[in-house]
This record gives C-alpha cells, structure tokens and sequence, in this order.
C-alpha cells in the first residue's frame, strides 16, 4: 500500500511536502517542460514586490565550493505583471502556489501581502525577511527581533491567508527569531535563506559578484541549515519548513527526521531539473522499505 | 519535449592545445539550431556543482559536439572524462541566430568559431568568413570552413602566407564591411564591443553573447546582461542578440 | 629580488602571513613529519585547558559536501603535559607559537590565560571565545556581547603576550563582536571558528555524531569567513587573522585583499600536509608574477 | 621520511562483484608493515573532500596495493580510477601487528581480509587462518591463501562442500581456540565484540580496528574509539590493539 506523503501547514494540505524554493525555480512556467507541477507539494514564487525590480548589476552568481553565491538582488516583474502574466498559468495546476513576498519598507510588506491575501489561486504568502542586497532600516528586520516583531504582527492583521516568514541564518539565536513569528501569529517559519559570502577575484581585486557580497546557497551550507531547523523545532510548535542544500531524498530525509514539516527545493533545481520529482520518489521508497504508512511518522522521529 | 538525457561520451579529444572536441551520444531524436547551447553537468558530485555551457558545435541525428577550451575547473574535469563514461546534459536551450535568407558574413574570434560553426555548415547560404586567432596554430578546421564558407578571411598576430596580420574586426572591417549581407558574430567581449563601435546601425548582426549561468533555462536571473531595456538573461532572451539591443 | 611576507600583529613579527589553525595541526609534532615547522608564520596549538579534557564520545567527524563537521569537544592533555611534553620540543623551531585557550568558566580562562603568559616558549595567546561542544554560562561569551566584553577585559588585565580572540560566526553582527574585543584590548582577532551544524543518519535516525551538532570546516565555509573577515576589517582597526576553508594561495589572498592581516589553515592540513608550504610558496609566485615588493601592499586592497 | 606519494595507478580492478584491487606505483624505496595502512585521496577536488584510509593488501618494492569494497562515495570514485590515472596517497601509517615470533592463528571477517594478508605473506611463521564471508562468491585469493597459510578454515553462511557453515567465530571456536598461538584478527565490529567473548584474558590477541579519519596522523583526534584507559587515536596508537584493551 502506497505510503501518504500529505502534510498539513495551517488550514493548507500539501499532497507531498516538497515545495520549490523561492527564487530557484522561476515562476513555475520555466521548468515545467522538465518537471509535472502536478506533482509538486507547492511552489513557491521569486520573491514579487509591488513594483517591478531590476535587481542588482551583472554578474550575479559564482561558484563556490559545493554551493554558489548570488546577488539577483530580488529582480521581479511586481505584482500587476505577475497576477496578469504568471498566475493564470499556474492557476492549470494542481498544487500550492506560495508567493514569497518583500518590501523596501514595512508599509510596502504590508501592502502587498494584502494584495496577494485577496489574489485568488494564491494559497499561502511567504514573507522574505531578508533581503540581503538591499540597505534600509528594515533590511534589518530578520536580524532585530524587535524590528521582526512589529513586522509579523503588522503583516499578520492584514492578510487570512496562511503565513511563512522565512527566516535568516545569519542571527545568534535563530530560534528566538522564529518563537518571535509564532508569537506574532505566523502560520508556520521556513528557513534558512543564504548565508551572506563573498568570493574576491584576486587579479582584479574587485568581488566575483557586481556587488561586494552574495547569499551562499547549495550542499555546502546543508549542515547549517539542518542544525537551525533542528533548534527551531524545538522552540516552536508551529509547523518548520527545512530549506537549504537539499539535493536528493536522503538529504530531505533528514530534514523531516528532526521535525521539518516540508522542505524546499532550491538550488539543486539549477543542477539537475527534475530533482524535486527524484525527491518525491525516493521518500516514498524509503517509507516503503521501512515500511512506514504515513510521513507524519518520521517527522520529529530524531532519536538524541 | 524532452530537454535532459543522461548520455554517454563517444569521444573527448585535444585537437589543439586546450581545445577539445567532445562528442555526445544523444539517445532520441531532437531538434536544434545554430547559436543555441546545452549546459553539460561535468560530473555526478557536487563540486564542481554547477552545470556548463556550451554552444552545439555540431548535431547530426544520434551526436552531439561541443569544441571547448580549457579554461577552469569544470572544463578541466570535463577534459577527463573517456569513451564511454556516463554525462547528463540538458539543452538546447536559448535563441538561435536567424536563419540566413542569403549568402551571409561570420566574424569569430578564437572559441567563438564553436557557435558559428553549425551556422556556417547548416544553410544552402554560404558564408563570408573572418575568423581570428592568435597564432597560425590556433585556426581550427581549417579544411572543412574552406570547403563549406564562400571564402575564408583568417587575422593572426603575425602575418602568414595565408592569413592577415591584426584583428579579425580589422579585417572584416577592410574586407567584409562593403558586402551589403547580414552579419552573425561570435568572440570576446573587446571583438563585440569593437563590432558595436564599427558596424553601422542600420545593418542586422547578431552576435551570441557569454554570462554566467546557473539554471540555463531563465529561471535563476543570474545570467542576466544589460540591453536597451533593462537586463536580459543569456540564457533564454539570448544568447543571440541583436548587437543594436546590447549595451556592451 | 624576493618579496617580504613579514607581517606584524602587536608586537610580534611573523615570517610570514601562514599559520596553522587550532586543532587541525595538533601540536605540531605531529605534521613535522611532513612539514619543515621552521618554514611556517606561526602554529596555533590545540585548544588547552587548565586539566586536560577526555573530549566527546565518537565518532567525533563526518564529511559533508566540500566540508567536514567534527564534535572533539575540546579533548587536550592540559597545560602541565603540555608544558612538559610539547613545548620542548616546539621550542626547537624558529616559528611563532600560539597556545589556543579556553576554560569551563571565566576563572579557568583567566587562570590558564596567566599560566600561559609566564610560560616560556609561548609567543602569543588565542582565546576560543565559542566552546561548541560545551554547556555554561560561558560557553555564550562567544555570542553575547556583555559576556564576551567582560571575559576580555579580564584575561586582557593578567597578560602581557599578544593576546588573540578567536570569534565565532554564530552572531548578527561579527564585527560589532571584534569591536567589543578592540575595545577590551586585544592585540587581533581571529575568525572565524567552525559553523554550528549537524549531520543525521536517516536509517538510525540519529547524529552522524556521538554529539547531536557538530561545527562545520572546510572549503565549504569559505565564502562566508571571507565576507566575515570583511565586516570585521571595515569596523577595528586592529589585525584581523582569517581563517575558514583556506585550501590554496589563491583562497589565502582572497583573505589578504579583503584586509585580513595574517591567515591560518585548518581543515587543509587534513588532505594535504603540505598545503602550508605550498601557500607560502604560491603567495611569493603571486607577488613576483605581480611585481609587489611586500605583501603589506596587498593587504586591504580590495576595490569595492 | 617521505609519508606523502604523488602516484599513479598501474591496475585497479573488480576482482569480485563491488571488491577492488587497486594497485599503485610507489617512487621511493619505503618501509611499510602489515597491520599499517595509507590515505588515499580519491580525487583532486572537494567532493569528497577527506581521504580514504585502507589497510596496505600487499607492497613489494616499487608497487603498493589496496584491497577494497565499494561502500559510498569516496570508494565510488576511487573505483572509478584507470590505469595511468594519477593519485596521492599518504603513509604508511598506525602501529602494526606485532611481528610472529612462531606461527600463528589469523580470524579475519570479510573485507577484514585486506589487513591480514600481508601479514600471512611476509613472515616465515605460518598462519592458522579462519576466513568467514557471506557465501563462497565471495572467497577472495583462496589459492594463494592456501599455499602461504599452514591451514585455511573457511566459513559461509550455507554449508559448501570446502566451507564450514556459519560465523567465523564460532569456526574458530570450534578448530582454533585449542591452539596454542598468539590470535590476529581483523573484521566487522561485531566479529570483534565476539572474539572479545570467546577469547580468554590471559591470550595475546592483536585486532585492528577501524573509525572514520580526517589527518591520519594524530592531529585531529577525530578517530578515537574507547579503550581501557580512554580515548585512543585509531590512526595512531592503532590501528592494530592489544583485544584486551578495548572497551567494545
Ligand atoms: C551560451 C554560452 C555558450 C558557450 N559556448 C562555449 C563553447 O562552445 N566553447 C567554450 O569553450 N566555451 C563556451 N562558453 C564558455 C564556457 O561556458 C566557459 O568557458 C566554462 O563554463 C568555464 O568553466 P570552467 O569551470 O572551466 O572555468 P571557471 O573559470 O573555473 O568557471 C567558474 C564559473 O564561471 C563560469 N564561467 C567561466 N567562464 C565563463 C564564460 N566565458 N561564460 C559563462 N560562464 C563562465 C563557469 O561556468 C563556472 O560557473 C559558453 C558560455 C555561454 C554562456
Ligand atoms: C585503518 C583503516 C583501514 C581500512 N582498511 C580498509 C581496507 O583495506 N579495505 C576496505 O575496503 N576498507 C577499509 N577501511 C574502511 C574504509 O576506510 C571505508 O570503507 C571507506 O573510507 C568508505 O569510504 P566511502 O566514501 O566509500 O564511504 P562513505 O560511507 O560515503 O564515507 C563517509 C565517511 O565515512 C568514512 N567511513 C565510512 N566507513 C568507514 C569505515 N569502515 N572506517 C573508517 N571510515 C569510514 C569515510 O572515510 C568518509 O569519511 C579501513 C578503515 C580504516 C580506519
Ligand atoms: C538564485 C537564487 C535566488 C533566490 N531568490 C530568493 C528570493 O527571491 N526570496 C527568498 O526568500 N529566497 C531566495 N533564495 C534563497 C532560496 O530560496 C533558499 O532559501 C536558499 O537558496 C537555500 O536553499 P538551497 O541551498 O536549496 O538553494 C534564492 C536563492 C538563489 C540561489
Ligand atoms: C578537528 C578540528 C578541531 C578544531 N579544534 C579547535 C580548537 O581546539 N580551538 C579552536 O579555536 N578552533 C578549533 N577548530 C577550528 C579551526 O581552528 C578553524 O577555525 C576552523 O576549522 C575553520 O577553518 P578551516 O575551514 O580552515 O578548518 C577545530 C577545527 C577542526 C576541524
Ligand atoms: S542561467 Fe538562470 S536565468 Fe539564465
Ligand atoms: S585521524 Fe586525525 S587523529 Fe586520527
């Protein structure tokens, strides 16, 4: 008998809990001649602003030890152009569509989370709090507590729809942070997002990036990410989305071992397009082999 | 349409110093045009980790061929890779030079010939050639682009018997500017931007660009270049760009 | 004619910029087989403690992608074995030691922090400010800013030998962290120390480790130390000492042009024992390939 | 003394179905003594990023082998290796086993092979050797066994009509224990904790042990395992230990 994969995060059912990780799979369209979104537990968008953004000065990706640093710098089409030109095609399909979302300043966060809290075919909003490219007081929002504080409060009285705030590693107490959102009324925290980094061209003396630092993504920072999930479960009781360097099932395996209740998928997309399907499989014939009905019963099964 | 195959290498060899020529078995049958490219994953761990990308130096039903210049890591463990070992890669992907309607000119410097290759040898048209190298030792080919080209113009640092002295925009410049026919161009970034600073605006040239990428397939912003309009990404606005579009 | 790699860090002078990492390098003995000791900047000793430490039950280390995580917990003979049974021997070359220190508690940090600064045959003193494996009080000196103010202060107020703190990059803001070490007195600080991450075997369901997290090493955290080292440079004026996934000269000038003063290399030593030398050398070919005099000309030459 | 090789591989093959010999050139005249063994690192970039550590097969003169069963990704690699291929080792390393001072008896539990067999080949001193794998497919060098050994004690999970049926352990049990020879044995964990059952405190008993490496010097303590007075180095004060000092 096939195993469940279905999970619940708020009042949401994902038929499996593996989502794609924003930023890392476009708006859905562009790897749909490699992937069935049907098969997908959800996907979540590049980070959308009100407006349009064009994002940092080329280049923007390098390279790194098993990962690679990126500075897009948030680039997106805004709102209008995404509800007009991108929704009604993801709309044909069978699964979560979660929309990462941020702002210049908190009245923009705002704004837009209630725009996409009324957008039909939005199921879920995941708040970017950080974006690492941009230089505001409430840049800091994922680092100050305080400044998290009255984000997710202010955030979470406009909108119904379920809410993600996607947390930054680069905090000392990353569990703090997500108690934070709970308190606030977050329906659930994903993390981590990249971990800043840089790499120099020594010839030039100038960053390998158009801008002097990048967000670190890939296997090399799957360690970290796995620790951070692991001290955030055990300080919240809303549901703990695992992102980072997740490449196959086993990597995700162990996400959900110390609690995740979904993972996402991001820059192994870029490496080989069909992984978050090899993902789905390769959990499900790892329930099987351990001959576990439903995956709600390793989630949390971490033996210390 | 499938997009990614888990293939096997029929043959990997330096034809030159550096410069290798891979050939690729690819199992179904599949359609591509000049200009376009594929990104080779050049092996199963994860370092290096991203895929590479390479033009379709040539395609004929069941084989594909990429000329490659070493340059990194990536090209470098590519290098290694023998008759029979396993490669996934996925492509092609991106925009292709227009076809040619007529005869049409070519200006390739070094590895760019790679892009241009296909083009030249894939049309009734034919093509004008300029095509510049550092050293006599470096022209690539040179046998079949006589025998597939109009007419073959070949720049060198130093003067041969059969090549000119200089660089190849300077030669096309003197001999190929005045042939009233559309322009296909594939080298560094000084041959384009020397290009844009000599090719009038009223004529069509494309040009196949270079950036980084990471996904090949538009999804990841990161290959993005700057045009009239903003930032385009290579990989899928391009590569192939109309040189008036660029902001070089 | 030769370039000069002299470096100076308060007041004492380094050959050159290359040193070895604490407990990578164990106490030196053990790589001179391998290595010419005379050739190195300088080698930082194993963590030591007033007694020595029994360490963490195995396995102590893992691989990760590009990386490695290991749980030692610290294990060391103490300062008396030391003293008696790998300092003689130390003393034998002409290269600057650096004994790593902690303690459970900030009396132990004092008291071996004093032993050490009247033993002869120790240049200088690195303080590891983050005991990932241990459980105090002040085990979070590494990560709150009042502990780590008062715990320098005091150590800095019984020695007079250079004394280095060691930073962990587990906080918000690293360099605020350098500057509180500035302020109390340190002569340079070091950074950055092994990231807080974890490993699970999903069969077992339990740590890759016989501890549950383990700190994270290797080219992997590479870019992270580099954007580390820089936050720092920009805001202390004294020597910043980089360190993390240091594998070439190439990784080890990144480092210099970003404005670190002096390196050291860890995880390397591991698969290659000759990697110390081997940067050396790939430094001087750099400087000779560019026509610098003295590596003091490259340091903070990095153009934004 | 030079412990660090930059080498090539002069043979590395499937000798059984996921087993391999790999063997290697070795430039230098070194010593090396059965029970020691070397890191090999699999390849020249990050992933995998530590070296391997195996027990030396066999070393004469200018070439050195390793004996090795295909686990995860470093052995994946490794086994990848053709000849020609260039690899660096480091070693030998670790305390080897006592050298026998009259014949002896040899326990060892599949792959565990590759650490006894050099010490059965270079010594004068035959061996008593008890050899336990799975099924008969898996008897690796059961001819040159038999001729260097006194006598071969073979045990499989089925009865064959040359191969005992059962653990290996209990074989030993069974033909060796009366023996009065000192005991070398090298094998899974479990085949350890047995012997630790079975063999009496007052014999000389000599395992080799094994814990997951990064320096193989020392340096790191990341290989300890327990022992009657603490944490032991398997690299160092191993791997090769006196049974009665570990605490399994
Ligand atoms: C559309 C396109 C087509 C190409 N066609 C060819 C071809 O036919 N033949 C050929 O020899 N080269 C071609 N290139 C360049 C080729 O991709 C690079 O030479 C190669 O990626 C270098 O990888 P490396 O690891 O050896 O070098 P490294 O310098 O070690 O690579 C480091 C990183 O930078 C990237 N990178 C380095 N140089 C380039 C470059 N010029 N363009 C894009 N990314 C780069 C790499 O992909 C890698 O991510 C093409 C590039 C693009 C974008
Ligand atoms: C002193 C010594 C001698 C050995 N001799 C041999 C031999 O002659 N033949 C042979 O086939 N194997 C031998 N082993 C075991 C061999 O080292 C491992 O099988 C090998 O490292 C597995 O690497 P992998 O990447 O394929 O497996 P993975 O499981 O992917 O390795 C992951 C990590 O765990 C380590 N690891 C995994 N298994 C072991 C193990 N059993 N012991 C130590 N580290 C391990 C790896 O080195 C690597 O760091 C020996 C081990 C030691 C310590
Ligand atoms: C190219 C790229 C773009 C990204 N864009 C966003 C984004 O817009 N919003 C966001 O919250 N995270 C973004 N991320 C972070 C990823 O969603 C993810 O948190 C991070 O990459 C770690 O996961 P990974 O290692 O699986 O990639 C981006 C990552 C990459 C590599
Ligand atoms: C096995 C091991 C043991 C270490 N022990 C210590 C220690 O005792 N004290 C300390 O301050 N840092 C210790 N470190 C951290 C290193 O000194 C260094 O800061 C870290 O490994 C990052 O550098 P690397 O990537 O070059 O290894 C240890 C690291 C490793 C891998
Ligand atoms: S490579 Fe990802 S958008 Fe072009
Ligand atoms: S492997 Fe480093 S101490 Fe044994």
């Amino acid at each position: 008998m096939m195993p469940s994969l279905e999970v619940k995060i708020g009042s949401l059912s994902f038929k499996n809990p593996v989502l794609t990780a924003s930023g890392t799979f476009g708006y859905g369209l562009e790897y749909s001649q490699f992937v069935d979104l049907n098969l997908l537990g959800g996907i979540v968008i590049k980070g959308l602003s009100l407006k349009s953004k064009q994002g940092n000065p080329p280049p923007r990706i390098y390279e790194t030890p098993c990962g690679m640093i990126n500075s897009i710098g948030l680039q997106n089409i805004g709102f209008e152009a995404f509800k007009k030109e991108k929704l009604p095609f993801l709309k044909r399909f069978n699964t979560n569509i979660i929309v990462n979302f941020f702002g210049e300043n908190l009245d923009e966060y705002i704004e837009i989370a209630t725009l996409l809290d009324e957008t039909e075919g939005v199921h879920a909003l995941e708040m970017n709090v950080s974006c690492p490219n941009k230089d505001t007081k409430w840049r800091r929002m994922g680092l100050e507590p305080e400044l998290l504080r009255e984000a997710v409060r202010k955030v979470r009285l406009q909108i119904k729809k379920p809410l993600i705030v996607k947390l930054s590693p680069q905090v000392t107490d990353i569990a703090f942070m997500a108690k934070i959102c709970e308190e606030e009324g977050a329906d659930a925290v994903s993390l981590i997002n990249t971990i800043p980094a840089m790499v120099i061209d020594i010839k030039t003396r100038k960053s390998m990036l158009g801008t002097t630092t990048g967000g670190l993504s890939g296997p090399a920072i799957r360690p970290i990410a796995l620790r951070a999930v692991w001290e955030v479960v055990q300080s919240v009781k809303i549901p703990v989305i695992g992102v980072g360097g997740i490449f196959n099932a086993e990597d995700a395996l162990q996400f959900f071992i110390v609690g995740a209740k979904a993972i996402q998928v991001g820059t192994a997309n870029f490496i080989n397009p069909t992984v978050t399907v090899e993902i789905i499989e390769g959990i499900k014939q790892f329930l099987i082999d351990e001959r576990i009905e439903d995956i709600n019963e390793i989630i949390g099964s971490f033996k210390e | 349409m499938n997009k990614l195959f888990k293939s096997k290498v029929i043959t990997n060899e330096e034809i030159r110093e550096s410069i290798y020529l891979i050939s690729l078995e690819i199992p179904i049958n599949i359609e591509s045009k000049p200009g376009q490219f594929c990104i080779l994953r050049v092996n199963q761990r994860f370092d290096p980790l991203l895929g590479r990308p390479f033009s379709i130096f040539d395609h004929e039903k069941d084989e594909i061929k990429f000329l490659y210049r070493l340059k990194g890591k990536g090209t470098n463990v590519l290098s290694k890779l023998k008759k029979g070992d396993s490669i996934t890669f996925a492509g092609p992907f991106g925009r292709w030079y227009p076809f040619p309607k007529e005869d049409f000119i070519v200006v390739a410097g070094g590895i760019g010939l790679a892009s241009v290759y296909y083009l030249i040898k894939r049309f009734p048209h034919r093509a004008y050639l300029f095509y510049g190298v550092r050293s006599e030792r470096e022209i690539l080919f040179y046998e079949e682009l006589k025998k597939l080209s109009k007419q073959v113009y070949i720049s060198t640092e130093k003067e041969t018997n059969y090549t000119y002295k200089g660089v190849v925009t300077e030669l096309f410049k003197e001999k190929g500017m005045a042939l009233p026919l559309p322009i296909y161009a594939c080298g560094p970034m000084i041959m384009l931007k020397e290009l844009k600073k000599i090719v009038d605006e009223s004529r069509l040239c494309y040009v196949a660009t270079e950036e980084r990428m990471a996904c090949g397939v538009g999804a990841c912003l990161g290959c993005v270049i700057r045009t009239k309009d903003g930032f385009k990404r290579v990989c899928t606005d391009g590569p192939v760009f109309d040189l008036r579009e660029l902001v070089l």
